[in-house]
């Protein structure tokens, strides 16, 4: 196991038990104001100090874990359950209409700026984290769509495919026993790579006030709220962003240890 | 030095301060470049502008104004009693789109006398014609320049428009022709910071002389102890309040409006979200108003009475609503610790934050919400409570009487008599949780003078303004 | 005097080692050969001579060029010396060229980068070159790209850039393995003129006995990173003191016994067919252009016979091997196995697919690498109605698995366990599994190892006296169709140019191009004539 | 190649007629109504049905839908709502900050990317490539919102070598404008050069890994000479793809940015308008952000037949 898997998977696990521990326990009430008490720096009993409500950070940072995680799984899942399929049938089907049909589908929500789109999204289905999860989610399909069809157009080329003709499976079957299992690895590593884009996408809307509302803490609606204030208490605006950039950093890692443990011939497209 | 830029939050969409609400208009033209009969004064006192003076008949129902001489718009050509009665004609036209509209309901007509002579008749007397006449929405524009008036307003200010880069600023001229006391600035950019971040950092970075209506009070501080700036510190127009849908479920029971009016903790609020600034009231009157009556002691932070005034309610458990917040960070800052406070003695506020357009659409039109916040800038503006179809949907005959009395009535004592009472009457009806006045933060470099502190109306008047020797 | 003289070279990559006291000279005008089977170090050697080590690698002993000790000589001293004193030429032409850059570019750059001579002057021997190696200017112009070119016209190319500044030593890895017969002859010729003509030494590395035998001056058999026999190509081959060099001849030359023919009765039927591929629209509006890729082809296979198929690479093979299992529609003909029709409407008859089986050549692509082997072994009970279950399913798998020489054990392995040879007997045990009435063979055995070949043509052999196989042979390797088919078609260019009993068509051949690819075919000269040869010297 | 762009241009006609319907339904569907937003909570009823009709909006959706596509066509994009001027005057105004934003952003992306790639590349598995590696890890997990609100702190608040934002406008002067683009433009070029590093580096990779590598060195081209005569221009059409989807971004994407910086760029044009229901500035807008990309991907194209002559000859 490579270095990069290791920082990565400890540094992803850590967040990953902050967001599981913050259902049973947080050092405070994450929600609790203490408006006397507020933007102090951290200390012995505010470990991360306190934000701009008197609200607890450390606290207030497991919960957002659990937020941001939680967003950007279900994004991830939307693009893989919608992505993968549509690129395993535009192979199954590659050269026809359909295949062409789904590519140029691809290509059109590849040509729509995402965070523009993200933004009207929740502009006209309100803000709020299911929202944000639906835009971030949308911008997935075309990806996994794209990166399944890539490696599964390959493997139709493979003579095991062909053999599995001879034996008479059709091309459903063929992708379903086949193919999805020699595109796993793939997908596994740019899930974990998505998964790092949708943390830092939705920290984004949550910054320009989209994801998730109030009183769910969000990590990038803390920067958003901390940003005036850095002059004052500047652990508001380092918290949160550390915060962000060790977990993107972390699934970084791992999405790079993966692939390399996983198989050192995969390709992903890391854009 | 003969010019200074000044920062705003908003850019505002036109120049047209008699077509649209957005106050960023006002702002920028106030005064600057378009005037009115009548104006307001940063003490909010309404005194002669483009009328030098005017006759009330003594049934109150024709003005005469005479207008003053030799006033010329931007453009040259003069201005004169047609041009009054263009205007306002204009402004209460059938298919006009004058957001106040509502100001010249009751004129029956406006007639030149003569070039420097205008008479406006009313069906019923008015008490607040010259106040009315005051507004942004009210100033005299020129026919001839009518058609561009959006993007090149030619007004009869001190200053006249020079250029406008959308997105970024409006450069605005000294007006050598001006009719009265000359502007001291020989020119002056009005610069759109619309983040409260880049606020704080171009005022730090000196990149701008002075900003009005900073949006980030949690800076202030840091600006007070610079020796480079000075911080103004007024009050504005706006009652900032929870607004409550009188007529929803369980909103419609006295009691549950009180219990949250006792749940709210003001002080925090201020604390929390304005850091400070802002005068607690307890009623919708503006507090620098000398008929205002402190009223904040009906509404004191008790949650234990609160929760009690539930119970007898029935709601015991407390119950849910929704809680919509419109952008400005005294509504959204607010909220949240609103939605906090009401969470203390059991009533789920869902936070839902929205655009002004949807506030507009779905809380103030639709009437569908349950709390919301906002600051109502309007200047006296109690006589919203005598609309049952506004959107809190406060329904009270004996209120509506009230104003109604009060709208005949042009004796200022027994105005204020009135007025006093009608603002006992809301706060212990518990119409709305009544939360703060808003304060108006301005910032500016030392040495700047002239800048109003607060803001009667929304402007950024700088006719008067200049820079220390 | 040598050219090139190595002795006693170790090398290790990683702490495994892998050549062992390698010695071997190359004198001027000397064609040595170095052969071995796959991994045995052939390309390890080059490298070495080269100094283009895989990173970790540690040299020991002498590897010297004329009085340059290599494998001291510093990087930049390597630089001067490669491309000028010693070209090289690699074995994928496909790859070996860089795709965005011109072919003169790329002959020139030898030149240039050695800065031998002026730009013009380099272009003019760039086209020299060319010339030489049998690209004449109106055909091939400098600014032709890689791609335009065939794989044979590519290697002339890299040989061009080798040979651009005259090098003293020139190296060929498997210059030829990836080319026709055809294509590999004239290869060949090529590098023995030039050896020739510049008085260059050639050192050639090959895993092909039969070209070995007709090039080299003096060979070099290696194994597991040692020498095992060196000496004059004659001697050597006649004396075959070694037991490995022994046993490599006799691989490569392997004959095998096929149990005699029954009573013919056809089995499978092939009339006329044709199958055309659709090529993209060259213009916008012009008709969509068409490849007849299989053009008007018939014959017939009977009961219990074994069919070859032989053509080069292109001619359209595998092409129609798709069409005989009925994965592709056929544009014209039929196809009718047991009289039923391989394809009928628009989809495959299943009916008949499930009584054929086919053999890839590739033992590293044609399994799925995340099933294990009974799983592998037992996809084609798909086709079957009532596939065997259980305890049924065990004993099938198990005597699949034995009859390919397996143990039972194998069957919970994973693909990745077992080697090239093994894959190709799985993937037999996998056609033989639903006792098929015919099986398709496409190029089965060319990509194993010689003596791993003879073992699967003994196999084949064994399964066919024991289990009365019919079988269609597709290889373009000629020896091998000689020895496994009772009767051959030769392919060319979609069309069947010639049919006949197999050892009537290599002793007679009628046509023009069957006489060409027989001749093209370099063959390992039987030991007796060697000796006799050896004795005469 | 003539059938092959005629051939995308057919696609890309087609990607923006589709693009043009979602565009404009879905934002039709926004509530809000831009008339009486722009008249506020005083108005009257009939005031806003009064303005509504000025600026037509009380004819029916598709009709709206086809006057505007026509418009489009034509060259005319509408009035704006809210602003009263010609959109196509307003996207003008902010593709001049825009553009030389994403244009500055890409070049400084670009010029810090391809070193740092071919080095590492070049340097694989040593210290220097780890080191760039390491960076460009971190490069990538960084918000770039939230490297701009740090680099204003350091470079604007404390050390004043730049302004805090805005945009001065081309008339004081390129310098002026470059000088406050800098800002925005690093912060918008760092994590872009991150990716930019890895893709290059992955693909310098795999192309070192190529057989005619090796023939480049058995020729005598020592490591470098390889690397950048045969490696460098094989490694760019993966780079090219990425650099394309960064224009784009870059384009439409920095409106978080922009908003940081206050600069009047089509981004936070795209954000005002959404939230004052300027909806025809707002379809315009991101109708000519899809058309912008669309053109981008088929110049990425074109490009990459200059790049790779496989591609010339099958186009
Ligand atoms: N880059 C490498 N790292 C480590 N070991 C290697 C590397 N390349 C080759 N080897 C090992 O070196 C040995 C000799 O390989 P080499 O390529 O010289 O064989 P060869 O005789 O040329 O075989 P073939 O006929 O298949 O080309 C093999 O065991 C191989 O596994
Ligand atoms: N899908 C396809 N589209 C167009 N042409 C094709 C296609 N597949 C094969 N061809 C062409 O058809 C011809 C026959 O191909 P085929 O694969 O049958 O050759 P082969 O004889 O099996 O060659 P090899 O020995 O290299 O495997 C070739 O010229 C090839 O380029
Ligand atoms: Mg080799
Ligand atoms: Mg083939």
């Amino acid at each position: 196991m490579s270095r990069n898997l290791l920082i990565g998977g400890a540094l992803s696990s850590l967040v990953l038990l902050a967001a599981l521990l913050s259902f049973a326990w947080t050092p405070f009430d994450h929600a609790a104001m203490d408006i006397p008490a507020k933007l102090q720096p951290p200390g012995a009993t505010h470990w991360f100090g306190t934000d701009h409500f008197g609200r607890d950070m450390f606290s207030m940072i497991m919960v957002g874990a659990r937020t941001s995680i939680t967003v950007a799984l279900v994004a991830v899942g939307i693009g893989i359950a919608l992505g993968v399929p549509l690129g395993l049938a535009a192979a199954a089907r590659r050269g026809s209409w359909l295949d062409e049909l789904i590519m140029r589908g691809n290509d059109l929500v590849f040509a729509f700026p995402s965070l523009v789109i993200a933004i009207l999204i929740t502009a006209v289905f309100g803000a709020g984290a299911v929202n944000a999860i639906i835009a971030i989610g949308i911008f997935n399909i075309p990806v996994f769509a794209r990166i399944t069809r890539g490696a599964a157009l390959s493997l139709w080329e493979r003579d095991f495919i062909l053999a599995a003709q001879v034996a008479g499976k059709g091309s459903a079957r063929i992708s379903a026993e086949h193919i999805l299992p020699n595109v796993l690895n793939l997908l596994i590593v740019q899930g974990t790579i998505q998964f790092s884009l949708a943390i830092l996408a939705e920290a984004g809307l949550s910054y320009v006030g989209l994801g998730a509302q109030p009183p769910t803490p969000s990590w990038g609606r803390m920067l958003a709220d901390a940003q005036t204030m850095v002059g004052l208490a500047p652990h508001l605006a380092l918290v949160p962003g550390v915060a962000i950039i060790l977990t993107v950093l972390g699934l970084n890692l791992m999405g790079d240890g993966l692939r390399d443990w996983l198989d050192p011939r995969l390709r992903v497209a890391r854009t | 030095e003969g010019g200074i830029t000044v920062a705003m939050q908003l850019e505002p969409p036109h120049l047209d301060p008699t077509s649209a609400a957005a106050q960023a208009i006002d702002s920028v033209v106030y005064s600057n470049i378009f005037e009115g009969l009548t104006r307001f004064m940063g003490d909010g006192s309404v005194v002669p502008g483009l009328a030098e003076s005017w006759e009330i008949s003594d049934d109150g129902l024709t003005y005469t104004f005479s207008l003053h001489e030799g006033v010329t718009f931007h453009d040259g050509t003069a201005m004169d009693a047609e041009d009054v009665v263009f205007s306002l004609d204009r402004a209460r036209a059938e298919d006009s789109v004058n957001a106040q509209k509502a100001l010249f309901d009751g004129i029956e007509s406006v007639e030149a006398v003569d070039p420097a002579t205008v008479r406006i008749t009313l069906a019923e007397p008015n008490g607040n014609l010259l106040f009315n006449l005051a507004w942004g929405d009210a100033v005299i524009v020129a026919p001839e320049s009518i058609e561009t008036i959006k993007t090149n307003p030619v007004g009869t200010g001190a200053f006249r428009f020079a250029n406008w880069v959308q997105g970024d600023r409006i450069d605005i001229e000294k007006n050598p022709d001006y009719w009265g006391t000359p502007a001291v600035l020989d020119k002056a950019t009005f610069k759109f910071i619309s983040d409260p971040t880049a606020a704080f950092a171009a005022m730090m970075a000196e990149d701008i002389d002075a900003f009005a209506g900073f949006p980030a009070p949690e800076n202030l501080p840091q600006f007070e102890a610079d020796p480079r700036f000075q911080v103004l510190v007024g009050s504005t127009e706006g009652e900032t309040i929870l607004s409550i849908n009188n007529k929803q479920p369980p909103f419609d029971d006295i009691k549950v409006r009180e219990a949250i009016a006792h749940a709210i903790d003001r002080q925090a609020i201020i604390d929390g979200a304005m850091f400070g600034y802002g005068t607690p009231i307890g009623t919708h009157f503006a507090p620098h108003n000398p008929a205002y009556v402190d009223l904040t002691g009906t509404s004191a932070y008790d949650p234990e009475k609160s929760k009690a005034l539930l119970a007898e309610a029935g709601l015991a458990d407390g119950f849910e609503t929704t809680l919509h917040l419109p952008p400005p960070s005294y509504a959204r800052r607010g909220g949240e610790i609103i939605a906090a406070q009401l969470a203390e003695v059991g009533i789920k506020a869902e936070i839902i934050n929205v655009e002004w357009a949807q506030w507009l659409e779905s809380v103030f039109r639709g009437k569908n919400f349950g709390l919301t916040i906002v600051s109502h800038t309007e200047p006296m503006d109690i006589g919203i409570y005598a609309r049952p179809d506004y959107y809190f949907q406060y329904d009270n005959p004996d209120f509506q009487a009230l104003m109604d009395t009060l709208n005949r009535t042009t004796d200022p004592d027994k105005r204020t008599g009135l007025l006093q009472q009608a603002q006992t009457v809301i706060a212990e009806d518990f119409v709305n949780g009544y939360l703060f006045q808003l304060a108006n933060l301005g910032v500016a470099k030392v040495g700047l003078e002239g800048l109003w502190a607060n803001a009667p109306t929304a402007a950024i008047d700088l006719t008067a303004v200049s820079w220390a020797q | 005097m040598s050219l090139l003289e190595i002795s006693d070279l170790n090398l290790s990559i990683l702490g495994t080692p892998i050549l062992r006291d390698m010695s071997l000279t190359v004198a001027p005008g000397e064609i040595v050969a170095v052969t071995g089977e796959s991994g045995s170090g052939k390309s390890m050697t080059a490298f070495t001579v080269m100094q283009l080590l895989p990173p970790f690698a540690r040299t020991a002993g002498s590897v010297r060029l004329s009085e340059t000790e290599l494998l001291d000589a510093s990087e930049p001293d390597m630089c001067a010396i490669r491309g000028q004193r010693v070209g090289m030429v690699f074995q994928e032409p496909m790859t070996a060229l860089n795709p965005v850059r011109t072919i003169g570019q790329q002959v020139a750059e030898t030149i240039l980068v050695h800065k031998a001579m002026s730009p013009d002057r380099a272009e003019e021997r760039a086209r020299e070159v060319l010339d030489r190696v049998g690209l004449p200017a109106d055909r091939f112009p400098l600014t032709r790209y890689p791609h335009e070119l065939s794989g044979g016209q590519r290697q002339r190319v890299v040989i061009a850039m080798a040979i651009a500044l005259r090098p003293e030593l020139l190296i060929a890895d498997e210059p030829t393995t990836a080319l026709d017969v055809t294509t590999q002859a004239q290869i060949l010729d090529l590098l023995k003129g030039l050896v020739a003509d510049f008085g260059m030494g050639l050192l050639m590395i090959t895993h092909d006995l039969a070209v070995v035998a007709d090039m080299a001056d003096r060979i070099v058999v290696m194994r597991h990173g040692e020498v095992v026999e060196t000496g004059p190509t004659r001697q050597l081959l006649a004396a075959m003191k070694h037991p490995y060099t022994r046993m490599l001849f006799e691989a490569s030359n392997h004959q095998v016994a096929l149990p005699p023919l029954p009573e013919p009765a056809p089995l499978l039927e092939v009339r006329n067919v044709v199958r055309d591929y659709r090529l993209p629209r060259r213009k916008l509006l012009a008709p969509a252009g068409h490849f007849r890729a299989v053009n008007g082809v018939s014959f017939t296979l009977n009961r219990g016979e074994r069919l070859g198929l032989v053509g080069e690479s292109g001619c359209g093979k595998s092409t129609l091997t798709r069409a005989l299992l009925g994965l592709e529609q056929v544009q014209g003909g039929e196809i009718l196995l047991d009289g039923e029709p391989v394809f009928s409407g628009h989809r495959p008859n299943l009916a008949v697919r499930r009584k054929m089986q086919v053999v890839f050549q590739d033992p590293f692509g044609s399994f799925n690498p995340r099933h294990r082997v009974d799983r592998l072994v037992t996809e084609p009970f798909h086709l079957l109605d009532d596939p065997p279950k259980g305890a049924d399913r065990q004993r099938v798998i198990d005597e699949a698995l034995t009859a390919v020489g397996l143990k039972p054990a194998d069957a919970l392995k994973y693909i990745h366990e077992f080697s090239g040879g093994q894959r190709q007997r799985i993937a037999i045990a996998r056609a033989l599994i639903i006792r098929p009435d015919l099986i398709l063979f496409d190029e089965a055995v060319s990509a194993l190892d010689v003596s791993v070949r003879a073992q699967i043509l003994d196999l084949l052999a064994e399964l066919c006296a024991a289990y009365a196989l019919t079988y269609l042979f597709i290889s373009h390797d000629l020896s091998v169709v000689r020895t496994v088919t009772d009767r051959v078609l030769v392919m060319k260019s979609g069309e069947i140019v010639e049919q006949g009993d197999t050892e009537t068509v290599f002793t007679d051949p009628q046509h023009p191009y069957t006489r060409d690819l027989i001749a093209a075919a370099p063959v390992l000269p039987d030991r007796e004539s060697l000796k006799r040869m050896a004795y005469h010297d | 190649m003539l059938r092959y762009s005629l051939k995308r241009l057919l696609s890309l006609v087609i990607s923006l007629a589709v693009a043009s319907l979602v565009i404009f339904f879905v934002i039709e569907v926004a509530p809000g109504d831009p008339a009486s937003f722009m008249l506020g909570i005083n108005a009257q009823p009939d005031t806003v049905a009064a303005l509504r009709s000025e600026l037509g909006l009380d004819v029916p959706k598709w009709q709206r839908y086809l006057d505007w596509l026509g418009g489009m066509l034509t060259g005319d994009f509408g009035t704006s709502y809210t602003y009263r001027t010609p959109v196509s005057d307003m996207v003008a105004e902010r593709v001049k900050v825009s553009l030389p934003l994403a244009l500055y952003a890409l070049t400084l992306s670009t010029a810090l990317a391809f070193p740092a790639g071919i080095y590492a590349a070049a340097r694989r598995g040593r210290p220097g490539d780890m080191a760039v590696m390491g960076a460009t890890q971190l490069g990538v997990a960084i918000p770039n919102f939230w490297f701009a609100m740090m680099l204003v702190l350091v470079f604007a608040i404390n050390l004043r070598w730049f302004g805090a934002g805005g945009f001065p406008g081309w008339d004081n002067g390129v310098w002026a404008g470059l000088h406050a683009l800098t800002l925005p433009a690093i912060s918008l070029a760092l994590p872009q050069a991150a990716i930019l590093a890895r893709v290059m580096r992955s693909s310098l990779i795999d192309i070192l890994g190529e057989d005619f590598m090796r023939t480049a060195r058995a020729k005598g081209l020592s490591r470098r000479q390889a690397l950048w005569r045969h490696g460098v221009r094989n490694a760019l059409i993966p780079v090219l793809t990425i650099i394309g989807l960064q224009f784009s971004f870059l384009l439409a994407g920095a409106i978080i940015i922009e908003q940081v910086f206050y600069l009047p760029g089509l981004g936070r044009l795209v954000f005002q308008s959404i939230s004052s229901r300027d909806l025809i500035v707002v379809e315009s807008v991101v109708m000519l952000l899809v058309f912008a990309v669309i053109v981008v991907n088929f110049l990425v194209d074109l490009a990459y037949a200059v790049v790779d002559p496989r591609l010339r000859a099958r186009t």
